[in-house]
């Protein structure tokens, strides 16, 4: 295969200690090749002290054309901290390039070097870190600007585009930290530029980066802001809680500028209290947290449900159960966002599949809330939330919030919040509005909205069925299949952060001459059903991945469809692991051995 | 049962390389780690001339895939300097702060190219070509045709230079004590030599001591430089070429006794019981001449290698090679010498 | 028991520091723990070294602040030849400075810096010199070299009148006749030796004492005067040992031999020396080098140095040897001279020399060389140029003093010869030896000469403990490379034997260089009371030098030695900064929460009893 | 200016520590906390405290909610119990009502109490059950990287409050007196020898001794409550304060710009275990 030189595909990763800039240094440098025009797929871990021992890698992959995951292998990595670095040394390809120090502070222990561990093929480069940046700036907190100074004098990438990406991430700090940032990059690059590249990774010339904006790149988290407010965002309230945290911070900025209500309430309770309160006030009001405040959340949720109040609360899932892997990634919270709460709590789940799908999701979210007058979860994880991509957004902007009818009654009538229609969906007034007074409650209630027991039933069927249209609510993907059509050996059922990893899987699979395709469902509350039986029929044998222990998303389909699958469960806290869902692809293929050829072509 | 001794060899030159997989051959089960400053595996520097007939890549220049290491169970420890030796304790002790034990320890860490005192303030103009990466620099910093200035001409730097003349370069080459390094050559025969490399194409000045480089990189050259006449040669690099000094600084502490290079006996041991030494650090005694000598090119320093790996492993053998001292350049500039194969 | 029903008293429950301010120091403390000193000794690498003791980050400091008097002054307070050594000395403190131990760099140039303190004060500078009363006791000193003149210097100060003889027509013995002109240029050692002697030294040179016609009777001397030193220094060669083989030629047979000593002496006398076209030097010392670099400026084509063991075990420095081989000199290691020989005209034809390998170290870490049997070989030259040494020479003696084994005069701790009120100091009891010895012992035998003269001793030394205020160095000064010697080009030092080959700094070069050293002899260290274990010094640290510590070990001589670290987060005792690794950078003293961090300035200092 | 000390020697010192033995009340792992964090200092005078007042640690109970505060528990050798956010104060009280001969101490930061817990602080209060809680006051949410907390000051800038912090900031010292804590102090972290004596006082009182510790947070506030700032801020309280006085209480705790360090009020009354006493005696009074 011939190398289009300004075809770029490489992956970086940073590794280091909390507390060196690990995570820092992976923002500018993926800021920086957005703004040079590349397509970003990033991911970052990092432990739960802030600054403690914990490790943070930082991992980027830069590429010239879409990609869907990040790849299996880096082709440079850069050691902040070797102790955490030496496990992960080994994800670097052949010939990539491993960036470590050269002169350590203190003597460390026989083979607790990284250059003990770095493998024959793997091209070293070890450079004095610590004392560029000291002799830079006077102190070793640039060392994770010099590393990428290094990078980018080695692999001659512009330092214009460094320096504005420094300058714009530092632009609330002092000058001085956008000098002493600046002058460690540039010290670091000239260190780079002196050393003789001997990796075979080649970055191309980036595509364009004179009228590139990093708004063309951006995380899950900040994507799901991007479409509140370009649905018109009015309220939020939050209480901050990891890795939803993100979303709160950037609101907190827009929110105020456009004269809505922020606000951090003294916990989730209270959050998802004012948010209902604000919703039936008329605002497109939303909040958002992780289980364990969406398990605090539940019972004020039943209320949303019962209340028939539109809401959004975003979920973004990370390790559990309770405190449990705060900083990690996880799908276990799908039963608890589909089911989680006191009673018959029917309500929607949009699962987006990546960043893109968390911005057409979150803009979509309050007109699906609104339209069926009940509570919408964004459920997305910790690996969709601060996984950067490159977006596109749309030009016109779609969200934008549609003419509300305003209920007619004749005069005279008492207006029925809850009236039975034929589509179950009662025509909402909004307090203020003359005539219409009403009561709502968490109680059950008649059309009036006054309490009730005996309508229980009634009441049931609608707030359940009035929801069946939403799998076809315009303009909303709730499902969609790739590759092979027709009948296939392996159908891979997935939702949430995992199918980038999926997609990735199938197009190998694919290269090995397996005939599979790949289903995404989006909307995991109510069901697409007929897409998903007919997907089902399509597929001798169905492989579901995804990040949590007992396949709950294996449950929730196998029990809907009735039909038993092959359940793949990875629960490290980190991503889907594409290696993994290859091999159990080509088990269920019946490739009893894995093509070969395939591996190091 | 005992356990597996570890060896470690210091450098990564044919010496290093030839001691590593021998030592490996001899004990199947002992841990070797090979530590050096370079940052590609083994890869004979003597074919470096070649990156002058395109070998750019420096993968097709190596002994064996890099994958062969872990195969035998070679750690390699690149991108390493070695800044002490405690023959005492046992270990080697990294620039990086890190100290590795060894059970016995094989030091190959070669040499240096040797530069004339008075040149030492210049050596920030003139190109090295110890190492693929200096090889590369210096093929960058060539012009196509461009002129190359070669100080000495020690036979590192005539093949250098006849593979320059060859490819199309242009070379000058300012001759002196050490010119056929580490050839003895005699004067009558110097003087035929010198007219065979100046048929083939070169330049030659016999009797010049060059005293300073300039940097003229706003002039058509941008190198040039001072000979004690008071002419000026001018060219597109400068390289010296005037042999090795070996490069024993982090010895010092081992205790073992060194003059120019580490002194070893026949058997390449050297005055600590668990410290060899082989290849162009070292300097071995010679019974016969009672001297301690050196033995330079890339066969003696192989063989010396090898036979290190042995004694290392529990045999006995004698460093036994009479050198042979030959060098012949014929009219169409190819070169015979004992030392040296192009 | 529960907490409830548990009686307890107010009192108990209140720490004896309870304000959390600190016991406070104001003022100057002197300490004579053999642990303050001990500290000194191993945090003050280059002090410790230095055979006269120089306080050197003190005169360094000096500098930094821009009193390059006051760091001359610091200089002669230890040696009262500053701009000589500046440019001479053997330089033990550079082998010790912290600066270049493993992973810190290169060591300062503190030798140079003495040097710029001396060039650069000011002109018409004032010199400190504190005097005691009269005592009326008379000292004669014999010998005018480095040990002569510290010693007349020193005892004139106590009080003493001192005359001090020399043989030849002008003082300072083997630094006027020994060191040639273009390394040490006569008008600076003139100056200095003029400053130390004119608070009352009488100098009386062309004055030998002796046997001989018109020589002063060493014991007629002693009757003169209450207390005599010997400070004669090492006024004969040393004869080069040859194979005694009959048939061979001796020394005196062959013309163009020489004693490198006696050839330097000549010449600095005023006499015309020549050399051949082939000058080999045997020998390893500064003489040696001295003479193979004459040999050069006097025309000579081929100097070559013959050496015993090799250039890494011979006593002299490193920049030394540098500058030698870019004058064109030629060292040759392993090697001894066994035999001379001639040709039929009677000219040195070539010397015979047989292979040497290293042996095992002696005890002043240099090498044994041991000859290799049946290696003999002949090496061509045509002037030889012995410079093996120097030794002791008591023939001018009248009476019997004691002599230790290396045929030296042997002295007491108070520096007594077996004579009553007879001294002896610097070569003549060390043998030969560098300059920096001979004043450190002519300054140490003064000490004594005093005590015994006014039968106590007056000063004693102790540790001076005082407080600084902060820390006085950035960290980026430690990044600056060590600044090297501007020298004259090897083509000018050709013609002229008096054109100084060093230059010296200029004032930007030495405060670049000053600026580099750590400045060692202050003591950084935490409160411990007041330390709350937080670790944001070790946060800061550039180097492993803040450790967390559950011991110390203890030396037997009642000094420190190893911290016991522990990362136990139940046995750390302390959180304490290791001194030996510290570089003094501050960075630790500006992050700590509870000011805990303290610096004082530890330094030995002599003080009146 | 630091004021150098008098010589001091190493091993004296450190003699002096061993035979003291307060450091077994620390556990075997480093702490990790940012280095400078001002909780250094609370965990230190907490060991010297309970050294200092001879309690066993196996009788001692640590209890805490969510926040680097709550880490607190893993660095001392007592028992621990690291509850949810802002559940510290009832989790503790049933651990002490179902074994009163444990001493029972309770931290958390300034988030847990205040936020989230603070419905639960006024409860434990008048019910004077027989516990410590130590506050570790910040003034920020660190562990969640910086966001504004119940204490922080009026015009802070932090990720949640881009445009200042426009809500007033609590007021524990006045909030806790007039819950009726019947013993309320307040300690500074930049003194360490001071905070220790405040927590063995603390933890002698009978009853819910409540100790207020002002902390710096290094990492996330730069600019409010640094130790530069406030070690210049903090005074004594005046030497003729009446711990006894409610009021002048209040009148001491309502100085915002110079917090006072010192016992601020306490009272002797009946602990909740004495009152269900009384109450299980008066039910089978018959």
């Amino acid at each position: 295969m011939t190398k289009d030189m300004n075809n770029t595909d490489i992956q970086i990763a940073i590794c280091g200690s909390a507390g060196d800039g690990t995570i820092a240094s992976g923002d500018i440098m993926k800021r920086a090749a957005a703004l040079m025009g590349y397509n970003v797929i990033a991911f970052d871990l990092y432990p739960p002290e802030i600054r403690g021992f914990g490790k943070c890698i930082s991992r980027i992959r830069i590429s010239s054309e879409q990609t869907y995951s990040l790849k299996r292998e880096s082709d440079i990595f850069i050691s902040l901290n070797d102790n955490h670095a030496i496990p992960h040394v080994g994800e670097v390809r052949d010939y990539g390039a491993v960036v470590f120090e050269d002169s350590l502070i203190a003597r460390v222990p026989e083979g607790r070097h990284i250059s003990a561990h770095i493998k024959p093929a793997q091209v070293p480069y070890a450079f004095s870190i610590r004392q560029i940046s000291e002799q830079a700036t006077n102190s070793a907190r640039s060392r994770n600007i010099v590393v990428l100074g290094f990078i980018a004098g080695l692999y001659d990438m512009p330092a214009r585009v460094f320096h504005r990406v420094i300058a714009a991430k530092f632009a609330t700090k002092p000058q001085i930290v956008i000098d002493d940032n600046t002058k460690a990059f540039d010290a670091g690059m000239r260190a780079g530029g002196a050393v003789f590249k001997l990796d075979d990774v080649a970055v191309g010339k980036p595509r364009d980066y004179s009228n590139g904006s990093d708004a063309v790149m951006m995380t899950g988290n900040e994507a799901i802001v991007r479409g509140f407010l370009e649905a018109g965002i009015g309220s939020y309230f939050g209480y901050p809680i990891t890795p939803a945290t993100s979303i709160m911070e950037r609101l907190a900025v827009e929110i105020p500028r456009r004269g809505g209500q922020f606000l951090q309430t003294e916990d989730e309770i209270a959050a998802i209290a004012a948010t209902i309160g604000a919703a039936y006030a008329g605002s497109r009001a939303a909040t958002a947290t992780s289980g364990p405040g969406l398990a605090l959340m539940s019972e004020m949720l039943g209320l949303g449900v019962m209340a028939e109040v539109p809401l959004v609360v975003v979920v973004s899932q990370r390790g559990g159960p309770s405190t449990g892997l705060p900083t990690k990634t996880e799908q276990s919270d799908l039963n608890l966002a589909v089911y989680g709460g006191s009673g018959d709590a029917r309500r929607i789940v949009l699962a987006p599949t990546n960043v893109e799908g968390c911005y057409r999701c979150a803009g979509m979210a309050f007109e699906i809330a609104e339209t069926y007058q009940t509570p919408v979860i964004l459920l997305i994880d910790l690996y969709l939330s601060n996984r950067y991509e490159t977006v596109i957004p749309s030009e016109e902007n779609t969200f934008a919030p549609k003419p509300r009818l305003r209920p007619e009654i004749a005069k005279g009538d008492i207006y029925k919040r809850f009236e039975l229609t034929y589509n179950h969906i009662s025509p909402r007034a909004l307090p203020g509005e003359e005539g219409l007074m009403h009561t709502i409650t968490g109680l059950e209630h008649n059309e009036q909205g006054r309490p009730n027991d005996a309508i229980h039933s009634v009441m049931s069927i609608k707030r359940h069925e009035k929801l069946n249209s939403a799998t076809r609510f315009p303009g909303l993907t709730v499902c969609k299949r790739f590759g092979d059509e027709g009948p296939v050996d392996v159908g891979i059922l997935g939702w949430g952060s995992t199918f980038g990893e999926i997609l990735e899987t199938m197009f190998e699979a694919q290269a090995e001459g397996i005939r599979c395709s790949a289903m995404k469902v989006v909307m995991l509350s109510p069901l697409p059903m007929d897409e998903i039986v007919a997907f089902f029929d399509d597929c001798r044998e169905i492989l579901v991945p995804e990040l949590n222990y007992e396949g709950q998303f294996a449950n929730l389909i196998s029990g809907a469809v009735g039909r038993p699958v092959t359940r793949l469960s990875h629960v490290t806290g980190s991503p889907m692991v594409i290696a993994e869902i290859l091999a159990e692809v080509r088990r269920l293929a019946g490739s009893a051995t894995p093509k070969q050829k395939a591996l190091g072509s | 049962m005992t356990a597996p001794l570890h060896h470690v060899i210091i450098g990564s030159g044919s010496a290093g390389y030839g001691a590593a997989m021998t030592l490996r051959g001899e004990d199947a089960d002992c841990m070797i780690t090979m530590v050096t400053i370079d940052a590609l595996p083994f890869y004979n520097r003597y074919d470096l001339p070649g990156v002058f007939r395109g070998h750019h890549d420096w993968r097709k220049l190596l002994a064996v895939p890099p994958a062969r290491y872990d195969e035998l169970g070679i750690k390699l420890r690149r991108s390493s300097r070695v800044v002490d030796v405690d023959g005492e304790r046992q270990t080697i002790s990294l620039a990086h702060q890190e100290d590795v034990a060894y059970d016995r320890l094989l030091v190959c860490a070669g040499g240096r190219s040797y530069l004339a005192e008075n040149l030492i303030d210049s050596v920030g103009l003139m190109h090295g070509f110890g190492s693929f990466e200096a090889a590369m620099r210096v093929y960058r910093a060539l012009p196509k045709g461009g002129t190359a200035i070669i100080i000495g001409g020690d036979m590192i730097g005539i093949d250098l230079a006849l593979t320059l003349l060859d490819t199309g370069y242009r070379v000058v080459l300012i001759a002196n004590q050490q010119t056929f390094w580490p050839h003895v050559v005699e004067p009558v025969e110097r003087k035929r030599l010198l007219k065979a490399l100046e048929n083939k194409g070169m330049t030659i000045f016999a009797d010049e001591r060059p005293v300073g480089v300039l940097d003229t990189r706003n002039k058509k050259f941008s190198r040039a430089v001072a000979l004690e006449s008071g002419t000026e040669i001018t060219g597109d690099v400068v390289m010296s070429f005037c042999g090795l000094s070996s490069s024993v600084e982090f010895m010092l502490g081992a205790g073992v006794d060194i003059e120019r290079g580490i002194l070893v006996n026949p058997e390449l041991r050297t005055t600590n019981e668990t410290i060899w030494a082989a290849g162009d650090i070292c300097q071995i005694w010679h019974d016969k001449e009672k001297i301690y000598k050196f033995y330079h090119g890339w066969k003696n320093v192989r063989v010396m290698g090898e036979l290190a790996a042995r004694n290392m492993s529990g045999s006995h053998e004698i460093f036994d090679v009479e050198v042979e001292d030959r060098l012949d350049i014929d009219d169409d500039g190819n070169l015979r010498s004992t030392f040296w194969t192009r | 028991m529960s907490l409830s029903g548990r009686e307890r008293k107010e009192s108990n429950l209140y720490s004896d520091k309870r304000s959390g301010n600190r016991v406070g120091l104001d003022d100057v403390h002197y300490s004579d723990d053999p642990r303050d000193f001990g500290w000194v000794r191993e945090n003050v690498p280059c002090q410790t070294a230095c055979p006269a003791g120089t306080d050197i980050p003190a005169y360094i400091w000096a500098i930094m602040e821009n009193k390059h008097g006051q760091s001359y002054e610091i200089n002669r307070e230890a040696n009262v030849l500053p701009g000589v050594l500046g440019r001479i000395c053997s330089r033990p403190c550079e082998d010790q400075c912290r600066h270049g131990w493993p992973g810190n760099g290169e060591s300062v140039s503190i030798c140079h810096l003495k040097r710029a303190a001396a060039d650069l004060k000011d002109r018409g500078h004032r010199l400190n010199e504190s005097l005691y009363a009269p005592s009326g006791k008379k000292v004669a000193i014999v010998g005018s070299g480095p040990a002569g003149v510290a010693a007349a210097h020193d005892l004139s100060l106590m009080g003493h009148d001192v005359t001090l003889f020399e043989r030849e027509a002008e003082a300072g013995g083997m630094l006027n006749y020994g060191i040639p002109e273009f390394r040490l240029p006569r008008d600076i050692l003139r100056e200095e030796i003029h400053n130390a002697l004119r608070l009352g030294v009488d100098l009386k040179t062309g004055v030998t004492i002796g046997n001989g016609e018109g020589e002063i009777p060493l014991s007629s001397l002693r009757s003169e005067f209450d207390a005599v030193l010997l400070s004669t220094g090492c006024m004969a060669a040393t004869d080069l040992p040859l194979r005694k083989d009959p048939d061979d030629k001796r020394i005196n047979e062959i013309a163009n031999i020489e004693y490198g000593f006696d050839f330097l002496l000549e010449m600095h006398r005023g006499e015309k020396k020549r050399v051949g076209k082939r000058v080999a030097v045997v020998g390893a010392g500064f003489t040696a080098l001295d003479c193979a670099r004459v040999a050069r400026r006097l025309g000579a084509a081929e100097v070559t140095i013959h050496l015993r063991t090799t250039e890494e075990y011979i006593p002299v420095t490193k920049d030394e040897i540098f500058e030698s081989k870019r004058e064109g000199v030629a060292l040759h290691g392993l090697r001894t001279p066994v035999a001379l020989l001639g040709d039929s005209a009677g000219s040195l034809r070539a010397v015979e020399f047989i292979q040497n390998r290293l042996g095992g170290w002696r005890d002043n870490g240099r090498r044994k060389a041991i000859a290799i049997k049946a290696s003999e070989f002949e090496f061509d030259c045509d002037t030889l140029l012995i410079a093996i040494g120097q030794k002791t020479d008591h023939n001018y003696l009248d009476c019997e003093i004691a002599l230790d084994r290396w045929n030296n005069a042997a002295i007491n701790e108070i520096g007594m010869t077996s004579l009553d009120g007879i001294f002896a100091a610097g070569d003549y009891v060390k043998g030969a030896s560098t300059v920096i010895e001979a004043v450190g012992q002519g300054r140490e035998v003064a000490l004594g000469i005093d005590s015994w003269l006014m039968g106590k001793p007056r000063r004693k030394q102790s540790v001076r403990i005082e407080p600084v205020d902060e820390p006085l160095r950035e960290r980026a000064f430690d990044f600056i490379a060590r600044n090297h010697m501007p020298t004259e080009a090897v083509e000018e030092r050709r013609s002229r034997l008096d054109q100084e080959v060093d230059i010296g700094f200029d004032n930007a070069l030495t405060h670049e260089e000053a600026k580099r050293c750590y400045l060692c002899n202050l003591h950084y260290k935490i409160d411990v009371d007041n330390c709350i274990y937080c670790r944001a010094c070790i946060e800061v640290a550039p180097k492993n030098c803040i450790k967390m510590v559950e011991g110390i070990d203890i030396n037997k001589d009642g000094t420190y030695g190893g911290l016991q670290e522990t990362s136990r987060w139940d046995r750390i005792g302390a959180i304490w900064i290791d001194n030996k690794e510290c570089i003094r950078c501050g960075a630790c003293y500006f992050v700590c929460p509870t000011k805990c961090i303290s610096i004082t300035r530890n330094q030995l200092v002599m003080r009146e009893l | 200016m630091n004021r150098p000390l008098k010589p001091v020697y190493l091993e004296e010192k450190l003699e002096e520590i061993r035979s003291d033995g307060h450091q077994d009340y620390r556990s075997k792992s480093l702490p990790t906390w940012c280095p400078g964090c001002g909780y250094f200092s609370v965990a230190e005078g907490f060991t010297f405290a309970l050294n200092r007042l001879g309690i066993d640690y196996k009788d001692v109970v640590v209890v805490s909610g969510i926040g680097c505060a709550s880490r607190f528990p893993f660095f001392v050798s007592t028992y621990g119990f690291h509850t949810l956010h802002g559940r510290t104060l009832p989790v503790a009280t049933g651990i002490k009502l179902a074994n009163d001969a444990l001493t029972v101490v309770a931290v958390g930061g300034d988030g847990d109490a205040f936020a989230i817990g603070g419905g639960h602080i006024p409860h434990a209060a008048r019910r004077n059950i027989n516990l410590t809680y130590i506050v570790f006051d910040n003034g920020i949410y660190g562990l969640t990287k910086g966001q504004t907390s119940p204490t922080s000051a009026l015009g802070f800038r932090t990720s949640t409050t881009p445009y200042e912090n426009g809500d007033e900031p609590l007021h524990p010292l006045m909030m806790l007196l007039s819950y009726r804590a019947s013993w309320v102090g307040q300690a500074y972290a930049g003194r360490p020898h001071h905070l220790a004596d405040m927590i063995a006082t603390a933890m002698n009182h009978r009853g819910f001794s409540y100790l207020h510790v002002l902390s710096p947070c290094v990492t996330f506030d730069k600019t409010d409550r640094t130790y530069a700032n406030l070690g210049m801020q903090v005074r004594d309280l005046p030497d003729d304060h009446d711990s006894g006085n409610l009021m002048g209480a209040m009148a001491e705790a309502s100085h915002d710009d110079a917090p006072a360090l010192g016992v601020f009020y306490k009272e002797d009354r009946p602990t909740l275990d004495e009152v269900m006493d009384a109450t299980n005696k008066r039910s089978t009074a018959g």
